[in-house]
């Protein structure tokens, strides 16, 4: 499989991809630490480096737009929420917040067929590719936004304030009782 | 010029991820951690959407980058934005969802905390059949 | 001026505009009566004078094009080419009603002086944009500002050839008429905001009232402004919402609520109307701005169905029927007056009611001169009838309310007739003097807790400036010479024989007119005499009687002035000119389409109208008006129509005819009502069978009531007994026989059946308790067999499948 | 400039070696170098000023004598000298130095010196992590920040929203340092900083928001020569500068930024996190030494960062408030090396100078304000800022559409034809 990644026209003399290989190494092996560490806390951590590094990623992509909302919600937002989720739902004075696990060999029986059918997939299919160079996104993805998606992004924005009065509601109605 | 590494790179990274999710998702009894591999899920999604607009040829059927109208006052377009954004766009939605599912998540999770004293997604199976 | 507002607090007390739900006479319980005290007017009178003299300050600034503020100067010639100045016109009500609402009750003074404020500088720069108008004194002149609004598109990829595309442009057109209606609304809007602050004085809901003025003002600016057909319904719509609100302001009364409710069903009943005309002009022509309806209609959008664009001209004439209350949809408006009098001078005399005249006018190129003839008729029929009902009524608003629809019905026959500027003129003029009559009326109410007639008189000596403002207005609406309605409707009355000329089927209008002139004539004074002069009929009340304070008087007074001067100058006739006929056009469309046809449309008013045949295109300056234009402007409009001999003759008739049915009118009330010569109680008798018709008002309400309510009514009843008795009799039959059925079926069931049945359940309830263990409740194990499954079926079907070329392609590695 | 780009194009000895060592030069070289000559001295001139500010309003002498002053004066042949002039030593000699430049170092020095103290249960990982992420969250902002005229470390597409993203690495720094020094307070305080943070991302988001959609750009370069000229003249000044276009419609924003930006750097009068009354010293209470002073570091980096937003979103960045224009035309004539470097010198004044100006309005409110309450922390974020901030994007947007400043000049023309 790593033959086949190799042979798929990657310039290991190039820096960058050798930067490219550190983060992509950074996800891979935060994701492995998210699935397995036993503390909840690191792995909210490692959370952060796996989210950290699919943003790498993303500018390797040469998706800057989408690098830094990545950043911004899911750093800025999504984690810090799940950190306030760990802190609140966990007595706080014991540091060694326990997180432990049940059928490890299943779970990791069909994630590994899972990986195992995805992996084919994706080096088995010949992908229709077009070499172009890389554009600025963020004026492109606002056109897309603002014309073809439009509906999409008002139901989202709806969606998103439903959101939030919900997680307000959900929160609060504890202290009424 | 193309990124340094090639499409499969990213797909293969991005199934990692995703069984890295599922695995979490399995065997964790914390509620909060199965969120965390939803969150991964949800990024290996997102980062083979990227890749493809990246890497793919766009289908005809995403349309034209814009439609010209007629209109009194000047002409005018109707703008759709360059054919390999929609990935791109349908990676900004999924981030949009994940915040929307992780903060209802995490009032979810404070409720059953409350509610039961502990965040253990095994103890709530009101489901059972 | 805080001093003459507890002036005016003062007299609140009496004033009807008490919020509790009492009644419209009120009760006459004041202690302490302040007489008029010329003294007490001076600071109105200051305060008056400057407005008049900031107003012609604004007026001359835009006349000259550039503001001068002391040194400093700004040029005002793109007033015009901006939106920014019709935008703030159209906001600053807007927002002065949020902040009424909200924070109404916060401010000092309730914050009327907020909607006042809001709407006097809505006022001004309208006063100045008509000095802009008159200095560019084009009148073709128009501008259009517009935005794309709403714009819905079918997907059809690829190509953008088939895209269809539903565009809702939002947009502001200025031209003449808009600025001219501008001034009007913004004018009597404002006078009438100052004389609320005397007249709801100590109203619990005071700044309520304001802000639903000044939601009245910004819709009726937003009708006048916008450019399309779609907003013109939003805003028409706004407009009757406002005029709902107004209306049902004291809903503590049942009469008012009543009025309130009927007011805004009667007018949908006309908008429905409106909006099929306007669904078929979008239909036949996919346009929805003024301009590309007319384009296309022009360009034969109707292609030969003639009769259908007639249609839909009626139909959106429907509308205006509404809104101006005309013959059928009338009766709303005397109930209308329910509300308070500044708001029955506001909207119910000088701009709502307008707003179906205006209606017409924007629309005008669309009728088609059958269309026209229609719209004529209505209009001469609603003005005789309602001038016949307001002889007997006793009510000094019903009075009123009759004249305006009359005067309305003058309108509306004038823009049929083809009068297209005087129509619209008188549109102008009228807005004057009857806000004036109204405002009148209201201050007399103020002073004598009543609005009978019969319980006033002699007023004159208690209340001169109510007075002399009244008989002013009076005059102008009766229509002597050298006022303003003397023009006006002297202009359609001539541009009405003319067209009478070319199309005799119009002459029954002409008599309807000249009547209802006369008749116009004959009650309006007999109000003035009822009220005014004579000796006091109801003592105690007389007593009582009072001049208002300043804040009430003065805009009589600008009003009663403007009643005389509004006419002079003729640049009205020179700006507002007759638009192209679309319709013309249309119609030649459809000779063309179906050769050898009589050209029926060369002898439509709607057509070339009174300008003479060869000037389809010239300003309509029917009433004959040449001269008196400033020299420097003499050669600035090329469109000057040369004048034709019938017109001339048709207008020197008319001018007679009118001054001598006018005479006649007045000359009878006064020989009737002030020299008692005969007794109007005579001539009722007499005529008993009539005075009953005119008294119950043709007995409309109860023709409709019986027509339309109690049918209606009927009809229910007999569908839910038809529903009570047929349908649910043969539902119940069929119980019935189900029931026996069921019998049956049920003895056979228990006896053969259940045998089978329940061992079948014993297999499934075993069966299902084994398959409930899969039913853990867990998410983890659903997920888990949904991945699994998902592996399965993906990647063991392609094992399956592709099994030889995976074992070559792995042992090819 | 690019750095990469400047540096692959100037510096041509580098062209002959291999590709990776130029880009690990770049990377780790020059971004070290920044680091440190930029970044560093700006953290510690802040700490200056605010030590001197703090010392003359509470009356505190010594961060305003300790210095080469006091030194001289303490020199027996200053005293001698001071004893004939028979005046105060310190008066005598010196008043043109600057007094408390070693209060400065002496920081530095003991901040070296301490101990490096980690509590035992303590997680240590985490406890020892903390700093640098808080640190590196706070000082990558600065690559995208326009120093001088169209030069910032790297000319991102996204800048903005690209600061605004990597600021927000510091949340899950704060809260790691507060949950690894097994204490409540520190606890409490990362909590608290971390709910303040991202509360307060959202007005600061809407009012930058509203820069960018005037702007029609997020690189802050393009958003600086979009504020060279405005309602409608060519060369505007200080007039072109967001602050003061469409009228000063657009101050309210600003406004909202300044406030939202002191509340993101948790400082007084938003030092919740910190608040020695309730928390001990929020989520540094456990820290000391070298790592309390990486906190310490980030905390003046931010305050210059967010000063550094506020320059170039509002006050035309390196924009001087006469018009440019004029001293381009000036260089022009140069030679064009020279040009250069007056130009860049020009900007880069500029830029530091609004820059700290807000730094000195941070410190003085930090001295003179007291501390909001929590509840009235999170009111004022969300019933008041958030709301204004939304409607008067609302409000910019209808303005730019109207395009108010330009249609004046216009319409003269147009009637004029019309006559």
């Amino acid at each position: 499989m790593i033959l086949t990644l190799a042979a798929a026209g990657s310039s290991w003399a190039d820096p960058a991809f050798w930067v490219f290989l550190a983060f992509a190494a950074m996800t891979v092996g935060s994701a492995v630490l998210v699935a397995a560490t036993r503390n909840i806390v690191y792995s909210a951590y490692a959370l952060l480096l796996t989210f950290f590094g699919v943003a790498g990623l993303y500018v390797f992509l040469d998706a800057d737009f989408i690098a830094a909302a990545q950043v911004l919600v899911y750093i800025g937002g999504i984690l810090v929420l799940i950190l306030f989720g760990v802190m609140l739902t966990n007595r706080i004075h014991d540091i060694h917040l326990s997180n432990e696990t049940t059928h490890p060999v299943t779970g990791a029986i069909i994630a590994g067929a899972v990986f195992l059918v995805l992996a084919y997939v994706a080096l088995r299919t010949d992908w229709e590719l077009d070499p172009r160079p890389a554009v600025p996104t963020s004026q492109e993805i606002g056109k897309a936004f603002m014309g073809k998606y439009l509906l999409a992004f008002e139901a989202a924005s709806v969606l998103l304030l439903a959101a939030l009065i919900g997680a307000a509601y959900l929160a609060r109605r504890g202290e009424k009782e | 010029m193309m990124p340094v590494a090639s499409l499969e790179w990213f797909l293969m990274i991005a199934a990692f991820l995703f069984a890295c999710g599922i695995y979490t998702i399995l065997t964790r009894k914390n509620a909060v951690s199965v969120l965390m591999g939803v969150e991964l899920v949800l990024n290996s999604a997102n980062i083979n959407l990227v890749a493809f607009a990246r890497f793919v040829k766009p289908a005809a059927s995403l349309g034209p980058q814009s439609v010209p109208i007629p209109m009194e006052s000047g002409a005018a377009a109707v703008i759709y934005g360059a054919p390999w954004a929609s990935g791109h766009v349908f990676a900004a939605f999924v981030i949009i969802l994940a915040a929307a599912e992780a903060a209802v998540a995490l009032g979810i999770i404070l409720g059953i905390y409350r509610s039961m004293g502990g965040v253990d997604v095994d103890e709530v199976s009101a489901l059972k059949g | 001026m805080s001093e003459d507002h507890g002036h005016g607090q003062g007299h609140g007390h009496e004033a009807p505009a008490h919020g509790h739900g009492h009644d419209d006479h009120g009760h006459g319980g004041g202690e302490h009566r302040t007489h008029f005290s010329p003294a007490g007017f001076t600071p109105g009178l200051a305060v008056m004078l400057l407005g008049i003299v900031a107003g012609g300050w604004c007026f001359s600034a835009g006349r000259s094009g550039h503001l001068a503020l002391g040194p400093a100067s700004i040029d005002l010639n793109g007033l015009f080419d901006a939106p920014w100045a019709s935008l703030v016109i159209l906001c600053l009500p807007l927002v002065a009603a949020f902040v009424q609402i909200f924070f109404g009750r916060k401010l000092p003074r309730n914050g009327d002086w907020v909607s006042t404020i809001a709407v006097g500088a809505g006022l001004a720069l309208s006063l100045m944009m008509l000095g802009r108008i008159i200095g560019i004194y084009d009148w073709q002149f128009e501008r259009v500002h517009e935005m794309e609004w709403i714009s819905l598109f079918s997907r059809t990829f690829p190509g953008a050839q088939d895209v269809v595309t539903f565009r809702v442009p939002m947009g502001i057109l200025i031209d003449n008429v808009t600025v001219i209606m501008l001034v009007v609304v913004t004018l009597v809007s404002t006078l009438v905001h100052i004389y609320s602050i005397g007249y709801m004085a100590d109203d619990p809901r005071y700044s309520r009232f304001f802000a639903y003025l000044s939601i009245f003002t910004f819709s009726m600016l937003g009708l006048v402004l916008c450019n399309n057909v779609f907003a013109l319904y939003m805003f028409w719509e706004l407009v009757g919402l406002s005029s709902y609100l107004l209306i049902g302001f004291w809903f503590e009364k049942k009469s008012a609520a009543d009025a309130q409710k009927k007011a805004f069903l009667v007018n949908r009943v006309g908008d429905i109307g409106m909006f099929l005309g306007i669904l078929t002009f979008f239909l036949m022509t996919g346009e929805l701005t003024y301009k590309g309806i007319f384009g296309s209609v022009a360009n034969g959008a109707f292609g030969a169905q003639m009769g259908l664009l007639t249609a839909a001209g009626v139909l959106l004439f429907m509308g205006a029927v509404g809104k101006s209350a005309q013959f059928p949809l009338h009766i709303w408006l005397p109930d209308a007056m329910e509300g308070p009098t500044p708001v029955s001078a506001l909207i119910h005399a000088a701009t709502m009611v307008a707003a179906g005249v205006y209606l017409v006018t924007r629309m005008y190129p669309v009728f088609t001169p059958n269309a026209l003839i229609v719209i004529a008729w209505f209009g001469g029929f609603t003005a005789i009838f309602a001038a016949t009902i307001a002889l007997c009524a006793n009510d000094i608003k019903k009075v009123l309310a009759y004249s305006t629809v009359s005067q309305l019905g003058y309108m509306i026959m004038g823009l049929g007739a083809g009068a297209y500027t005087n129509g619209f003129f008188h549109l102008w003029t009228h807005a004057f003097f009857k806000a004036c009559l109204f405002l009148g009326s209201g201050s007399v109410i103020h002073a004598v807790v009543t609005q009978d007639m019969r319980e006033m008189g002699g007023l004159r000596r208690k209340m001169p400036i109510t007075f002399w403002t009244m008989l002013l207005s009076t005059l102008a609406i009766a229509g002597v010479p050298f006022t303003s309605g003397f023009t006006s409707k002297d202009g359609i009355l001539g541009d009405l024989l003319f067209a009478a000329h070319e199309h005799p089927a119009l002459w029954p209008v002409v008599i309807f007119a000249f009547a209802g002139a006369g008749l116009t004539a004959f009650y309006m004074f007999r109000l003035i005499f009822m009220t005014f002069t004579g000796e006091p009929r109801a003592k105690e009340k007389f007593e009582h009687a009072h001049e208002s304070p300043w804040v009430m008087a003065a805009p009589l007074v600008i009003l009663g002035s403007l009643a005389i001067l509004s006419d002079k100058g003729g640049w009205f006739q020179e700006l507002v000119g007759k638009p192209e006929s679309a319709a013309a056009a249309a119609i030649a469309h459809a000779e063309a389409m179906k050769p050898g046809a009589k050209p029926h449309a060369e002898k439509a008013p709607g057509h070339e109208g009174d300008a003479g045949p060869s000037h389809a295109k010239a300003p309509d300056v029917g009433s004959g008006y040449v001269g008196s234009l400033p020299v420097a402007h003499a050669g600035a409009n090329p469109y000057h129509p040369p004048h034709s001999e019938e017109l001339h003759h048709a207008h020197s008739a008319a001018m007679v005819l009118s001054i001598l049915v006018a005479g006649l009118g007045i000359g009878l009330s006064f020989f009737t009502y002030q020299k008692k010569l005969i007794d109007p109680a005579k001539i009722a008798a007499a005529a008993a069978p009539v005075h009953r018709l005119l008294l119950n008002k043709y007995w409309i309400d109860e023709f409709f009531h019986e027509t339309l309510v109690k049918p209606a009514l009927s009809i229910s009843r007999a569908c839910s007994r038809f529903d009570l008795k047929v349908v649910d009799g043969f539902v119940n039959l069929w119980g019935k026989a189900t029931e026996v059925w069921s019998w049956i079926a049920g003895t056979f069931d228990q006896k053969v059946v259940d045998g089978a049945v329940n061992g079948t359940a014993d297999v499934v309830m075993s069966a299902g308790a084994a398959l409930s263990r899969f039913q853990t409740g867990r998410l983890k194990t659903y997920l888990a067999w949904a991945v699994a499954g998902l592996v399965i079926l993906t990647g063991g079907f392609h094992l399956v499948t592709h099994w030889a070329q995976i074992v070559e392609h792995l042992t090819r590695k | 400039m690019d750095l990469l780009l400047f540096v692959r194009t100037h510096l041509s000895f580098l062209k002959s070696w291999p590709d990776w060592i130029v880009y690990v030069l770049v990377v780790f070289v020059f971004a070290f170098a920044i680091l440190n000559t930029l970044v560093a001295p700006l953290t510690g001139i802040s700490t200056y000023i605010e030590r001197r500010l703090a010392g003359r309003v509470q009356y505190r002498w010594g961060p305003n004598r300790v210095g080469f002053r006091s030194l001289l004066a303490s020199l027996p042949i200053t005293r001698w000298m001071a004893r004939l002039a028979d005046k105060q030593p310190f008066k005598f000699l010196g008043s043109k130095i600057p007094g408390g430049l070693l209060q400065f170092a002496a920081d530095g020095l003991k901040l070296f010196m301490k101990e490096d103290i980690v509590p035992t249960g303590a997680d240590k990982m985490m406890f020892k992590l903390s700093p640098y992420i808080v640190l590196a969250g706070s000082f990558a902002a600065f690559a995208v920040f326009p120093v001088s005229h169209g030069c910032s470390a790297t000319n991102l597409n996204i800048g903005i929203f690209y600061v605004i993203a990597i600021s927000s690495l510091v949340v899950p720094g704060i809260l790691m340092a507060g949950w690894g020094s097994a204490n409540k307070w520190s606890l409490f305080g990362g909590m608290r900083s971390a709910a303040q943070i991202v509360s307060y991302e959202i007005p600061v988001g809407i009012a930058l928001l509203t820069t960018v959609m005037l702007a029609g750009t997020m690189n802050m370069n393009e958003i600086v020569t979009a504020q060279r000229s405005g309602y409608g003249i060519e060369s505007a000044g200080a007039l072109g500068w967001f602050a003061f276009r469409y009228g000063g419609l657009m101050l309210i924003p600003f406004l909202i930024y300044f406030i939202g930006g002191c509340a993101e750097v948790n400082r007084t009068p938003f030092d919740l996190p910190e608040a020695e009354s309730e928390l001990v010293s929020g989520y540094h209470t456990e820290y000391s030494g070298f790592r309390w002073s990486f906190f310490f570091m980030a905390e003046y980096s931010n305050m210059f960062a967010v000063g550094a937003i506020a320059t170039t979103m509002f006050l035309g960045g390196p924009l001087p408030p006469y018009p440019v224009q004029w001293t381009e035309a000036l260089f022009a004539g140069m030679n064009p090396n020279l040009a250069l470097i007056l130009r860049f010198t020009e900007g880069f004044a500029w830029f530091f100078a609004k820059s700290y100006f807000f730094v000195l309005v941070m410190i003085h409110m930090r001295w003179t304000l007291p501390r909001y309450r929590v509840d009235q922390l999170m009111g004022l974020c969300y019933k008041v800022l958030i709301p204004i901030a939304l409607t008067w994007f609302v409000i910019m947007c209808g303005v730019k559409m109207f395009r108010m400043e330009t249609t004046l000049p216009r319409a003269t023309a147009a009637v004029e034809a019309h006559r």
